[in-house]
């Protein structure tokens, strides 16, 4: 933090700074707007399958969504996160596109499960997608079929700490 | 006087909340009233039959259990029994009476589901959360003996693929004892709501004739009258050995489905209860040559077996030409069937019946598309 | 409204009931030990019969083995690699696993990532893999031995 | 049971055929026209047979027809036949085995309990069906699957579309000739 004109001051009287210290906390604007959409992600329902059942086992009390913020929204348009819970058909594809689109920015997505992942065991099958990150642009991937409902809080940590590693300006890649 | 309306058609999906999966209904409306119903479905069509053909006979049992996900164990069963009646096999006693008490948790499990998110849909947000608190308690026992929570995997072509756990029979007597005071305390809670009665009672009417026609199966057939459950009727596996009853109602609407649906979780629970009581302590899981999962090779031929899944008849078609991968593998899914009575039902009632009506036949969409 | 009362009574009733919720970044789930998270691998055990490789329904197990240097008749695995992310957990490499040299361990998280190719595990990441999960290192699963393929 | 339901049931179908076939003035004599094999509770064929396609039954009666042997009145009188009555149409299904096609269904009788398994066969080119969907509304979605992925076409059906896959999709995926190219389909 450049703070030159209370570090001049402190020459004067350092009470005053350990006063700030104690009672302002400095932080960029960026950050705080990243703190506070960590605390409070809205998915979209978007279940496709399996995985959907996972994720409302989640939201549910025995873990207990919303302890971190995250509260299921039916419409896109009130949503930040998507979390692809299942697998993606060709015939389905469009839709979650349009979907996304319709999401307003910042928005991020969660690949939940092998089969949003890489198609997972409908790899070979005629009519599925292998892999939503060809269609949206994907933030965490959350491994299992279907992931444990810790499994996907863990996927929730992990995209919060993105969210604010990015708004510190630093660039996100593997762990 | 009559209100001059114009026809409307409204599109509700494939993203809805209360369709529980990616279904689209497109709708023409007058005014309020539905005239026309066209369901749409394959947004989750995966191909799993096709995937069958080029699999070896054991390989597609975690096929199975995505395409019923609330359901898994029957699907796994049915699997597993249109194989062992081309094989010929019999199953260990042990093995049966797992299978039962698997089976018979799991159907609790899905009911539970459906009880949930049906509530959630018509405006009751409570129930969701107790109703997955007990699913949770139903899966737990489910993760102990098979190691998953929703895609157990867990028959084998002639068996089971684990034996119980030390102390799992104990627990899981335990656990219908609190199931037992939990599922009647749903009766207190909801049952009797004047809100919930009046979306209910008199909604969606589905005659006798009606269900047989259109091939209904499950509690929504059993919520009209019809008194086929496969598990009376023509027990598989050894049901015929309990003591169990089949509840049917006459009045055919959205609370006949759910008094059938809630009836059928206690009687589920007298299932397990004497399964617990007659299984045999010790013996064999699996038929011999079950084992060797790579070396199945059923005899040239074709079986229809069928069994009683939570949502209805499920049935498996198995042709088989002597190789270790299938011919031809057929799922008669249950949810297929009952969504596509949807597209008469509907026609005359008020848009606001849809989602009580449409949440009653307890589709679920993987199960739909296969 | 008495039925109303009746399912208020049976909301308040819960205040003073066990909480089910698990705190759970705190508070582990226990999950039980046959529970099918992330592989394990043991690389002295491997008779590389390539079982595993060809049971796998989705063909994410891929292995190359060579010459044992001692006895030449003998194959010692090379590498062992599992595509985790298109793994669905069926058990079935663990179960045709004549020497029980791939076990599952009840491992489920910490394992969601920024990037698909992080999911692609080697064979240094299963071996090592033995920090978490319920599995005990030292003994197999009893009745792992007796589902094996016959060979 | 179910020996009796099948002797009644090709009684009941000998009888049917050769009524219509007087009426058709059709040449061969009625006895032998439709392919009925009756099959026996679990009869194990020791040596595998690739090539046959249905060698085993289950205890569970079948007959096999025609395609051009089964008609809606055929399939009427199953329904309504004081006897027989299969209300209740439970699966109906496609196979393809390579040299011809087969549509499988599989009738149940609610109030007499009882089964029947009908195969109606088709020719591999061009392989049409007629539909019992004015019959059993049960068939309506599942002709319509059938149709999807076997291309076995249903006239007589009112809605006969595809179901599951797009509407603009190529090629019936069930077939065996079905070539699953994802690349193609921009899939992979």
């Amino acid at each position: 933090m450049e703070l030159k004109g209370f570090q001049e001051s402190e020459q004067y009287d350092p009470r005053v700074m350990q006063d700030i210290n104690r009672s302002v906390f400095f932080t960029k604007v960026e950050q705080l707007k990243a703190w506070s959409r960590t605390r409070s992600l809205w998915p979209l329902t978007f279940g496709l399958a399996c995985c959907a059942i996972e994720m409302m086992g989640t939201g549910a009390a025995r873990y207990d969504f919303d302890r971190f913020g995250v509260i299921f929204r039916a419409s896109p348009r009130h949503s930040d996160v998507m979390i692809v819970a299942g697998t993606v058909t060709a015939k389905m594809a469009p839709v979650l596109r349009t979907l996304y689109d319709q999401m307003p920015e910042p928005k991020w997505v969660i690949s939940m499960g092998s089969c949003a992942t890489c198609g997972g065991p409908y790899k070979e099958a005629y009519s599925v997608l292998n892999g939503v990150d060809k269609i949206v642009p994907v933030d965490v991937y959350v491994p299992g079929c279907p992931p444990t409902p810790p499994a996907l809080l863990d996927g929730v940590d992990l995209l919060r700490e993105k969210i604010r590693k990015e708004a510190k300006g630093e660039k996100v890649t593997d762990q | 006087m009559s209100i001059k309306t114009e026809e409307m058609v409204l599109n509700m999906g494939p993203q809805h909340p209360s369709t529980h999966g990616v279904f689209r209904l497109k709708l023409h409306v007058n005014g309020e009233t539905i005239t026309k119903a066209e369901p749409v479905m394959g947004y989750l069509h995966r191909g799993s039959e096709k995937l069958a053909e080029n699999f070896i006979y054991t390989q597609f049992i975690p096929y199975t259990d995505r395409l019923d996900y609330l359901n898994a164990m029957t699907n796994n069963y049915i699997y597993c029994a249109g194989v062992e009646k081309l094989l010929d096999w019999e199953i260990p006693e042990r093995a049966e009476y797992l299978r039962v008490i698997t089976m018979e948790l799991n159907r609790i499990a899905s009911h539970l589901v459906w009880w949930g998110t049906y509530l959630l849909d018509i405006g009751a947000l409570s129930p969701f959360l107790y109703a997955f608190r007990d699913r949770d308690i139903c899966l737990d026992r489910l993760n102990e003996i098979s190691g998953a929570r929703m895609t157990f995997n867990y028959m084998r072509i002639g068996g089971v693929k684990w034996d119980a756990p030390d102390g799992w029979i104990e627990k899981v007597k335990e656990s219908v004892k609190e199931l037992r005071e939990n599922i009647a305390e749903y009766d207190r809670l909801v049952t009797g709501n004047e809100i919930f009665r009046a979306r209910t009672i008199g909604v969606g009417k589905l005659t006798k004739d009606q269900v047989i026609n259109w091939g209904l199966s499950g509690p929504i057939a059993r919520g009209s009258g019809v008194n086929v459950d496969l598990r009376k009727t023509e027990p598989y596996s050894i049901y015929d050995r309990f003591d169990f009853d089949v509840p049917t109602r006459e009045e055919g609407d959205v609370f006949a489905r759910y008094k059938v649906r809630i009836a059928e979780m206690h009687e589920s629970l007298k299932i397990i209860e004497q399964a617990c009581e007659q299984i045999p302590s010790e013996g064999d899981i699996i038929h011999k040559k079950g084992a060797r999962i790579m070396m199945i090779k059923p005899p040239a031929g074709e079986a229809y077996t069928r069994a009683e899944a939570s949502k209805g008849e499920i049935g498996v078609y198995v042709v088989s030409n002597a190789k270790t991968k299938p011919y031809r593998v057929k799922l008669r899914r249950p949810s297929f069937v009952n969504v596509s009575i949807l597209q008469d039902m509907l026609v005359g009632e008020n848009i606001q019946n849809l989602v009580a009506i449409f949440g009653s036949l307890d589709v679920v969409l993987g199960e739909v598309d296969a | 409204m008495f039925r109303l009362l009746k399912g208020f009574g049976i909301t308040l009733n819960y205040f003073r009931k066990r909480k089910v919720t698990i705190q759970y970044p705190e508070e582990k789930v226990a999950m039980p030990e046959r529970f099918r998270g992330i592989h394990r691998f043991f690389p002295d055990k491997c008779i590389v019969c390539d079982l595993c490789v060809k049971v796998c329904p989705t063909d994410v197990i891929t292995l190359t083995g060579k010459k044992s240097e001692e006895n030449p008749k003998k194959k010692i695995i090379d590498t062992y690699n599992i595509d985790f992310q298109g793994c669905i957990l069926c058990d079935f490499c663990t179960e045709v696993c004549p020497t029980d040299a791939i076990v599952m361990t009840a491992r489920y998280d910490n394992l969601s990532s920024f990037n698909r190719s992080t999911h692609f595990k080697d064979i240094e990441w299963l071996t090592n893999n033995h920090a978490y999960g319920y599995y005990e290192e030292s003994e197999p699963a009893p009745e792992a031995g007796r589902r094996g393929e016959v060979k | 049971m179910s020996q009796e339901v099948l002797d009644l049931v090709v009684e009941k179908v000998h009888g049917f055929l050769g009524e219509e076939v007087l009426a058709f003035e059709e040449p061969e004599p009625p006895a032998e026209e439709p392919e009925e094999e009756e099959k026996p509770a679990r009869r194990k064929k020791p040596e595998p047979k690739v090539e046959k396609p249905a060698d085993l039954n289950f205890g569970r009666p079948m007959i096999i027809l025609d395609s051009k042997k089964w008609t809606l009145e055929l399939a009427k009188m199953f329904r309504d036949d004081e006897e027989l009555q299969f209300d209740f149409l439970s699966c109906v299904t496609g196979v393809d085995y390579e040299e011809h096609m087969e549509v499988i269904y599989n009738f149940y009788s609610t109030t007499k309990d009882h089964y029947l398994y009908v195969k109606v066969k088709t020719p591999r080119d061009n392989p049409s069906v007629v539909s019992v969907e004015p019959l059993w509304k049960a068939a309506d979605y599942m002709e319509r699957e059938t149709y999807d992925l076997f291309g076995i076409d249903f006239p007589g059906h009112w809605n006969l579309r595809r179901i599951l896959l797009q509407d603009d999709w190529e090629g019936h995926p069930l077939r065996k000739d079905y070539i699953t190219d994802k690349k193609a389909l921009g899939l992979d």
